[in-house]
């Protein structure tokens, strides 16, 4: 059997490449989908971690986060939406309105 | 789940997921994404995850990917935009994620505990269970997600509207 | 023992001394209030009438004094600190029953010649609210029963010397010698004080606390020799300001800038002779001290000597009554300085008496002359300002020693003393005399360019010069006569309850050459300027002498340069200094680092937005930075 | 199937309820209503935010109850945060009856979503259970996000949006991988049991990495260095209105679930915490009182001001105990008045089309408004700290519990904070009474709500102030219910 | 009574706003009147005041902040008493002087200044630790709008200074507050700001450094001990003429008093550590005030450095810690609010009529101005320490009290009689003595009834302080003995142990050879 830190660092990888995303790329959609990434690597945690503990509340964690996740993602483009309805660009760089 | 079909699974995982951010093009960001959501789908069958599995895959390949696609061709967003100087962000983001993922790991590693899993009662991951926890235990965060997906709601339609 | 102590004395208390002070003071009250509103006359009558009414009961308190015994006038306690307690008591035993005798009565005739002298000052009302306090403050000074009470006199005196000699002042220079003789008196005081809290502190740690002249002659033997002569020292760096003594002397002619009578009082008969009190009144610490009395009598002699030989060149009037005040005083210090305490205050008051009539003298002349100043403008006055040339002749005879004149019975004891008093010497003595020739040819060499000879002023005021009034000339007359007759009020007896009996055994040499060297200088002088007139044309031998030696003569005439000497050593580096601790350390260094600091914050407000990019990755990473930084502290 | 459903008490979740019933409604009133009874909607949230505000007061002592299988705790303390939230809703709902006018923003979904967001809040103060809190903080980021960009007409607000809405979402990933940790690391997700388990069993270093990922998903809700750089860009962007609502509710709401989650949850292994909260309480006072000094915009000098204040209140948090969390608490109360009353006279000064943000437009204000001048000095020398407004008496009591808990340091490194920031906080006065002119055209008259909002932000920031007494009784013992 | 005296300014303060801002007149009069209200009430503590008792008297007492057992508390004793009462003395003459220097928002001014008087009647009269602070701060406030609102040129500068640098010290101080509180805490179980529990504390010696510090810094700052004073010159030449005047009135002495009830009594063996230092300090404050006034070409910016040489001079006989240099600090701090007072109202009747405040646009100014030159004339001699006057009284026993405790300071600091005569008697030269150079001073008018009755009480207090000083020293010996005991750490003295304690004090060599 894989012990359960195996699961562990491979969430805490994918987490990881979620940040890497979220830092990396300029394109405003793909950095919400690291972040996307990133809850999913959270997911697999809280999966693997109810097998391990053998009780539900991380199944049913994984099912809020689903929600949440669902909820951000229609704010979320909206808000993506009306910036590039206002701004022509999903260019992170050039969303630097307010600074300093 | 043995060591085969973690390596299996978590190997195209990790490709994937980096593909998910490295690939200049947003279209295939997303499909690479969709694709790292089913095999983390797998990953939960393998888990004893069933109903969690269907979901991700309803719920978040389905629904969420879909969501995502659809905007990224509202915006016409081909490719990943015009290059601007990136004043070493791209560099610090890349020493940050290998930092992060080392310290993670080690943090990690450190806490391998010994114990042995717990035995899994009968009906684990089943919708029953899942079911039954959702409406006793987990009844009023359900009810506060619905407060949530309303407020979601309203959210994108306040913002989106022209 | 030479000297008992004074505690010894029988001492009354009455309650009527206060009247002596009060009286002066009503006046003062007087003039600012109500002067203006009455005006000239009235103040003309009340003003000497005050010092009259204290002057009264300064006499009646002069006869009650009881035989070697003192008065006690306790008005009110004053300032009670812990072991400090001072009584506003006020105190007559003979020595201050003299002085005041002297202040009321020479304080009233000037204040009666001064009705006539401010005649013409609009400003007559200030000016005698003035010298009423001054005369306040002088009493004060003399009746204080403690070294407290002594010192609100003493700076009393200083403030209203100050304000006369600026009296006239629209005039930036009689302002500025005001100040002047303020703050020179004032480094003065700062040695008196010192004095005082050194002699509290020291008599403190033997158990006595007391400020009161009795109580620190009953204890002052507990005292070790070194501090009573660091006490003695410093109380002597006050009284060489107030005196006038080398080096603090330079503010007295300068304080000539004031009216004439005021002169008179306070910078010849009075005030100066402060100093001289002080150190009467403290003779038991100097007793006590030899090194003291030393340094006193060398400042004193040094002092007599140096005066008289800048006197020698000058020509404005007052100036050269100025200096040989300074010289006088000198002696007086001399006097007490071997020890001859009674000789001292002997000499302070014969020479009120003389001093006085000279300054009233000149201050007629001066009125006479339409305010001229310059002897050599002057000449031939004899005939035209009889009684003042009369009085005043008197006058130079009695400060050159004359034989059986007040200065002659004074001096010559205070010089009998330098010899052959314990604290004596051939080269004190030797100074005294030489001065004292010096100052018979200079007080004749005044005498006869301003009295006698041609009339060398110009003509619109020659023919003005008048004899002045009557008012003016009376307290000359009556100052003249205490002249003549001072020499025979034998102080030395009166003050023998304090001092003791002490009659110095001298050769006859000894004891006549000062007569006789006095009696050259008269001739020398008669020679130089009677019979060579020097401003007349042609020119006389006093004037050939200052070529021939016209170095020395510039030096004298300069006063060796001593007030440039403290303006380029003194007063221009403390202003430099001023400036650049102000302008460059204050504004600069100390206020740079306050704003420095403030800057330096608000920099590091200009560095740190930076942080916020508007970029929302680098707040990302900002984050990710943030989330690193904690995870490798659990890490570590 | 076997399936009890939970002891349902419904007492416990009324405040939350009727928040929730309040907004629905307002949502669905507005599709009928007409278009100049719009405000309406405002009275009808005000009516909702103040029966809620009542309900929870009458509440107050029922201490303890916690229902819905442990998962929603109706102690004093979730009580005491529940009418924090209903004195910012109301406030905010309150100046936002005029200002939607000036700035020209729909009621309807505006007075629904500040009420849903509140609803967020109340569950986080009294959420037990990790999950439920992150749903709770959820609930009102999502409806904040939309808030922050509902200024549709600039494009400041858009971006004020998608920056909060972004890095939100990535604190929140944060925060959810630090929930999981800690769920690893013990077993649960409840705080009882958490604590139990940490109380048992120590730290391990999962424990520990999931604390410091909670502290990152804490930091970023509570603007706390170096989780704070959104916060300028967001506040500045957002309608004035949202951004009080932001800067006062968001931050107490975090801090609710932060404290209680630290304080208490977490409180056996402080050791483990209080030193990286040591580090970041006095970064965040230094970093946002240093940065807020060169600011003009008074609003984007708010925000830094906002991030100081969380530094103050960490050093509450840092201080631990008991005096340490009944300052935390007392400190929100008293940081929530002056703040919302400073946005509240910034919505006064503005006007259509001219939000009178600057610095210069303020100049010449104390004297040509008086009673408005004289409300932004009492708001701004309470910022400052300056007795005997309510700055002081909170910033006393949390240097009164630093110094009693051995942190002096950190005292002093706020006290001198204090200094720094007196000098912004009083530029502000300075341009009011000092300066002369200024671009300000006439305000148009005080607006009655607006200017109640304000009045009654001066009067519990002064009377607070002066009596602390009853509030400091009421915070300690809110604290004391954690038990 | 107290309460009465602190909140009567309060109060009007209030009321005035509720006039209308128009009145002028009915404005002035309502806070002249409430003013002189309070001072005829506060008078009624310097005739109620048992002088036999170092215990605070006329206490009032509630709790205030349960939490903290903070209380109201407040009294008066021999140290607080006669501060009051500068207060509420200075407060009617500055608010009389408001008719002619204050032309426009009188009310606003008068508003804050009334706020003022709160702060600073409040700040003598509390005993408990915490309200001491509350109203220490509430002061600058006002001070800073007096300033800032209605001051020079720079005002604005002057006033954030002003603020910001009384701020950093009165921070620290606070931090040093709660500590000593928790100390109490530590020690005896509760908390307490009561200033007479928190004498009783035994601080280790090593904090009390720290805390003492944290004091003094504060204290030192509003003193302003050198090298603190640069807010200083630039507060009162900025500062509108009441604003200077309660400033170097009333105000330093806030740091003078700081330094006497709290700093030395609560850590004396911190203040014996840090006494030498301190004198140092003071003694080149004393120095360096007056040179730098010697040159300043800007009265108010010499009056101001010559506070600074004043209160160096009121700093050392603190720091003299006995009877005598403790006293004459407390007299010199009274001496120095009515005369450097009188100084700041004396240039301000000079700038109403000329606008300027350079001493080279005057001179010559007695011809046209007697009346005002002979009140300068009293006033400057009052401030010099002319025997007499009251600044004599408290210079002497300052003096006398340091050379007790260190010869060489002392010494030193005599030279500040000198340079203190150098400076003034410089100014009062260059204003009013000399030829009337300037024709546009040929025009100005004396002093009018309004002016004088102003400088007469003024003039006639200096007078009585300096002729008879007894009425207030004796008030202030017996609180001074218990201060001075607390900080030489002796049990409280009884009435006449104390007097033999000084005397038995070791004074200049160390044999002793008691009578």
């Amino acid at each position: 059997m894989v012990p359960i830190s195996y699961h562990l660092i491979l969430s805490g990888i994918l987490f990881t490449i979620g940040v890497t995303g979220v830092l990396l790329r300029r394109n405003i959609i793909i950095i919400f989908m690291a972040i996307e990434l990133m809850l999913n690597a959270v997911n697999l945690s809280f999966v693997a971690l109810a097998r391990h503990f053998g009780n539900m509340d991380g199944q049913i964690i994984v099912f809020f986060v689903m929600s949440v996740a669902a909820a951000e993602v229609a704010v979320g483009l909206a808000i993506i939406l009306l910036v590039f309805r206002g701004r022509e660009t999903v260019n992170a760089d050039e969303l630097n309105l307010m600074r300093w | 789940m043995d060591f085969v079909t973690f390596f299996a699974l978590a190997i195209p995982l990790v490709v994937i997921a980096i593909m998910v951010i490295a690939h200049p093009s947003p279209v295939y960001s997303a499909l690479f994404l969709v694709l790292t959501l089913f095999l983390l789908a797998v990953y939960f069958l393998f888990l004893d995850a069933h109903v969690v599995a269907a979901l991700q895959i309803i719920v978040y390949a389905g629904a969420i990917m879909v969501l995502f696609l659809f905007v990224i061709m509202l915006l016409n967003l081909q490719s990943d935009t015009q290059p601007t100087p990136r004043h070493g962000l791209g560099r610090a983001a890349i020493i940050g994620g290998v930092i992060l993922v080392a310290e993670l790991g080690l943090l990690l590693q450190r806490s391998s505990s010994e114990q042995a899993e717990s035995s899994l009662p009968e009906n684990f991951g089943t919708v029953e269970a899942l079911g039954s926890q959702l409406f006793t235990t987990y009844l009023l965060p359900f009810e506060i997600t619905g407060i949530l997906l309303l407020v979601a709601v309203v959210g994108a339609v306040v913002l989106a509207k022209r | 023992m030479e000297h008992p102590h004074a505690a010894e004395v029988a001492v009354q208390t009455v309650s009527y001394l206060r009247y002596i002070v009060l009286f002066p003071l009503l006046g003062v009250v007087f003039n600012l209030f109500l002067g203006p509103r009455y005006g000239r006359r009235v103040v003309n009558w009340v003003s000497p009438g005050m010092i009259f009414l204290s002057f009264c009961f300064a006499f009646a308190a002069f006869v009650q004094l009881p035989d070697g015994g003192a008065l006690v006038d306790s008005v009110y306690p004053w300032i009670y600190s812990g072991a400090l307690q001072v009584d506003m008591a006020l105190r007559v035993d003979p020595l201050s029953g003299t002085m005041i005798m002297v202040i009321t009565g020479v304080g009233f005739l000037i204040h009666v010649y001064s009705v006539g002298y401010m005649a013409h000052d609009e400003d007559v009302v200030r000016y005698f609210a003035y010298l009423n306090l001054f005369t306040t403050a002088m009493l004060l000074l003399v009746l204080g029963d403690n070294i407290l009470l002594l010192f609100v006199g003493w700076e009393g005196v200083g403030l209203c010397s100050y304000l006369l000699i600026g009296f006239w002042y629209t005039d930036d220079e009689k302002a500025s010698a005001g100040k002047k003789a303020f703050i020179v008196n004032r480094i003065g005081d700062a040695g008196f004080l010192l004095g005082l809290f050194l002699l509290f502190w020291s008599l403190g740690a033997h158990g006595v606390w007391t400020l009161s002249f009795s109580e620190i002659a009953a204890h002052a033997s507990v005292l070790p020799v070194t501090t009573v002569t660091l006490i003695c020292l410093l109380f002597f760096v006050g009284a060489a300001g107030k005196s006038a003594q080398i080096p603090l002397y330079v503010w007295l002619p300068d304080a000539m800038a004031g009216p004439t009578p005021v002169s008179a009082l306070i910078h010849a008969a009075t005030m100066v002779t402060a100093g001289i009190y002080l150190i009467a009144r403290m003779h038991f610490l100097y007793s006590l001290s030899p090194t003291a009395l030393a340094v006193v009598a060398v400042v004193g002699a040094v002092t007599a000597l140096f005066a008289a030989t800048i006197a020698l060149v000058q020509t404005d009037i007052k100036k050269v009554l100025a200096y040989s005040t300074v010289s006088q005083l000198g002696y007086m210090f001399l006097g007490l300085g071997v020890g001859a305490y009674a000789a001292g205050v002997f000499h302070v008051m014969t020479h009120a008496f003389f001093k006085a009539l000279l300054f009233l003298g000149a201050g007629s002349v001066i009125h006479g002359m339409s305010e001229e100043q310059d002897i050599r403008k002057m000449g031939g006055l004899k005939s035209k300002m009889p009684t003042t040339y009369g009085t005043f002749a008197i006058g130079c005879l009695a400060i050159a020693g004359f034989p059986f004149l007040s200065g002659f019975f004074s001096k010559d004891l205070i010089l009998e003393h330098a010899f052959g008093s314990p604290h004596g010497s051939l080269l004190l003595w030797l100074i005294g005399t030489l001065g004292a020739g010096l100052t018979a040819f200079y007080m004749f060499r005044l005498f006869f360019v301003t009295f006698w000879g041609e009339n060398r002023s110009d003509p619109e005021v020659a023919q003005r010069i008048h004899e002045s009034p009557q008012v003016m000339t009376v307290p000359l007359v009556v100052l003249a006569i205490l002249s003549l007759i001072g020499g025979y009020f034998t102080l030395p007896e009166l003050l023998s309850p304090l001092y003791g009996h002490a009659h110095p055994h001298v050769s006859l040499l000894v004891k006549y050459l000062p007569t006789l060297l006095g009696l050259g200088g008269i001739g020398l002088a008669y020679r130089l300027y009677v019979q060579a007139p020097p401003f007349a044309p042609g020119r006389g031998g006093a004037d050939r002498l200052s070529r021939q030696f016209s170095g020395l003569y510039q030096l004298l005439l300069n006063k060796y340069y001593v007030d440039e000497f403290y303006e380029a050593a003194i007063v221009r580096p403390l202003l430099a200094a001023s400036e650049w601790l102000w302008k460059v350390w204050d504004t600069l260094v100390i206020d740079g680092l306050v704003n420095g600091t403030a800057q330096v914050i608000q920099a590091n407000g200009s560095v740190l937005r930076f942080w916020q990019t508007g970029n929302v990755q680098t707040y990302a990473l900002s984050f990710c930075c943030g989330a690193i930084l904690i995870l490798g502290y659990y890490l570590w | 199937m076997d399936m009890t459903l939970p002891a349902v008490n419904w007492l416990s979740v009324l405040p939350t309820l009727l928040l929730s019933a309040t907004g629905m409604l307002a949502l669905f009133w507005d599709i009928w209503i007409k278009d100049d009874e719009r405000s309406l909607l405002g009275w009808l949230s005000l009516t909702g935010i103040a029966v809620t505000a009542l309900c929870s007061w009458l509440l107050w002592g029922q201490n303890d109850v916690v229902s819905f299988s442990g998962m929603f705790a109706l102690d004093a303390y979730a009580l005491f945060f529940n009418l924090v939230f209903c004195l910012v809703a109301g406030l905010t709902v309150l100046m936002s009856l005029s200002y939607l006018e000036t700035a020209e923003i729909r009621h309807g979904e505006y007075y629904a979503l500040i009420l849903f967001a509140t609803v967020g809040m109340t569950v986080m103060a009294a959420a037990t259970d990790l999950i439920f809190i992150f749903l709770g903080l959820e609930t009102m980021s999502i409806a904040v996000y939309v808030l922050a960009g509902i200024w549709r007409q600039h494009l400041t607000s858009h971006e004020a949006a998608l920056k909060y809405f972004l890095l939100g979402a990535f604190a929140s990933g944060f925060l959810l991988y630090g929930i999981a940790l800690i769920y690893g690391a013990t077993g649960s997700v409840q705080l009882g049991p958490i604590a139990e388990h940490v109380g048992t069993q120590g730290s391990s270093p999962l424990l520990l990495l999931g604390m410091g990922l909670l502290i990152v998903g804490f930091g970023f809700k509570v603007a706390a260095v170096p989780f704070h750089v959104w916060t300028p860009d967001v506040y500045q962007g957002s309608p004035t209105t949202v951004t009080a609502f932001m800067a006062v509710g968001v931050k107490a709401a975090a801090f609710a679930a932060f404290a209680r989650i630290f304080l208490h949850t977490l409180g056996a292994v402080h050791a483990d915490w209080q030193g990286i909260l040591w580090v970041v309480a006095a970064l965040t006072m230094t970093v946002g009182n240093v940065t807020a000094l060169v600011q003009h915009n008074i609003k984007r000098m708010l925000a830094y001001s906002s991030i100081a204040h969380a530094g103050y209140l960490l050093v509450a948090m840092v201080a631990g105990s008991d005096v340490g969390g009944a300052a935390l608490l007392y400190y929100l109360v008293a940081y929530g008045l002056m703040n919302l009353g400073a946005f509240g006279v910034m919505v006064a000064v503005g006007r259509r089309g001219e939000p009178h943000e600057e610095l210069d437009d303020y100049a010449g204000l104390g004297f040509r408004y008086p009673a408005l001048g004289m409300a932004m000095t009492v708001f701004m020398l309470s910022l400052t700290g300056v007795p005997p407004l309510v700055g002081f008496t909170g910033k006393f009591y949390i240097f009164s519990a630093a110094v009693q808990a051995g942190y002096l340091w950190l005292a002093v490194i706020g006290a001198l904070n204090s200094v720094v920031s007196a000098y912004y906080y009083i530029r502000v006065v300075v341009n009011m009474y000092m300066r002369e002119g200024g671009a300000i055209v006439e305000l148009p008259s005080l607006r009655s709500a607006l200017g109640v909002a304000i009045l009654i932000a001066a009067i519990g920031t002064v009377l607070m102030g002066v009596f602390p007494s009853a509030s400091m009784s009421l915070a300690g013992a809110s604290f004391l219910s954690l038990g | 009574m107290v309460s009465l005296i602190v909140f009567i300014p309060l109060l009007t303060a209030f009321f005035l706003l509720t006039l209308n801002k128009n009145a002028g007149e009915l404005i002035r009069r309502t806070a002249f009147g409430a003013s002189l209200l309070t001072f005829f009430i506060s008078l009624g503590l310097f005739t109620g005041f048992d002088s036999e008792t170092a215990a605070f008297q006329f206490v009032e007492r509630y709790a205030w902040i349960r939490e903290f057992r903070i209380e109201y508390s407040v009294g008066v004793d021999g140290i607080s008493l006669f501060l009051v009462l500068l207060t509420t003395f200075l407060s009617p003459l500055v608010i009389l002087s408001t008719w002619s220097s204050v032309k426009h928002r009188v009310r606003e001014y008068l508003f804050f200044f009334l706020i003022l008087e709160t702060g600073m009647i409040g700040t003598f009269v509390a005993v408990d630790v915490f309200l001491f602070y509350v109203f220490w701060e509430v002061m600058l406030i006002p001070m800073y709008f007096l300033i800032g609102v209605w001051g020079g040129e720079r005002r604005i500068y002057a006033a954030l200074k002003f603020l910001l640098y009384t701020m950093v010290g009165s921070l620290l101080m606070l931090v040093a507050i709660l500590y000593l509180a928790s100390l109490h805490h530590t020690q005896y179980g509760t908390l307490t700001f009561d200033l007479l529990r928190l004498y009783t504390l035994e601080i280790p010696v090593n904090a009390q450094m720290w805390l003492f510090a944290a004091f003094a810094l504060s204290f030192a700052i509003k003193v302003p001990l050198f090298p603190f004073h640069t807010w200083l010159p630039d507060a009162h030449v900025e500062a509108p003429t009441g604003g200077s005047v309660i400033l170097a009135g009333v105000l330093l002495k806030m740091g003078t008093y700081g330094f006497l009830r709290f700093a030395l009594p609560l850590f004396p063996d911190a203040a014996h550590a840090a006494a030498p230092l301190i004198m140092a300090l003071s003694v080149v404050g004393i120095v360096y005030g007056a040179l730098v006034a010697l040159v300043q070409p800007d009265m108010k910016k010499l009056i101001a450095y010559s506070s600074v040489s004043h209160l160096g001079f009121v700093m050392l006989g603190l720091f003299a810690f006995n009877i005598q240099g403790v006293e004459g600090a407390l007299y010199q701090m009274l001496g120095h609010g009515l005369s450097t007072g009188a100084l700041f109202l004396l240039v301000g009747v000079v700038y109403e009529r000329r606008h300027t405040r350079l001493i080279s646009e005057y001179g010559g100014l007695w011809k046209q101005l007697p009346l005002f030159a002979s009140v300068f004339l009293i006033t400057m001699l009052s401030s010099i320490g002319l025997p007499g006057l009251n600044g004599f009284v408290g210079e002497f026993l300052i003096l006398l009290g340091t050379f007790q405790a260190n010869t060489l300071v002392g010494a030193v600091a005599v030279s500040g009689v000198v340079l203190g005569a150098v400076y003034m008697l410089r100014l009062y030269q260059r204003v009013v003595f000399g030829p009337l150079m300037q024709p546009e001073n040929a025009n100005l008018t004396d002093l009018s009834r309004r002016e004088l009755a102003i400088f007469v009480p003024l003039i006639a207090l200096m007078l009585l302080m300096g002729l008879y000083p007894k009425p207030f020293l004796s008030r202030m010996e017996k609180s001074v003995e218990a201060t001075l005991a607390r900080i030489h750490k002796e049990a409280a003295p009884s009435t006449h142990a104390m007097a033999d304690l000084t005397r038995s004090r070791p004074v200049l060599s160390e044999s002793v050879t008691s009578e």
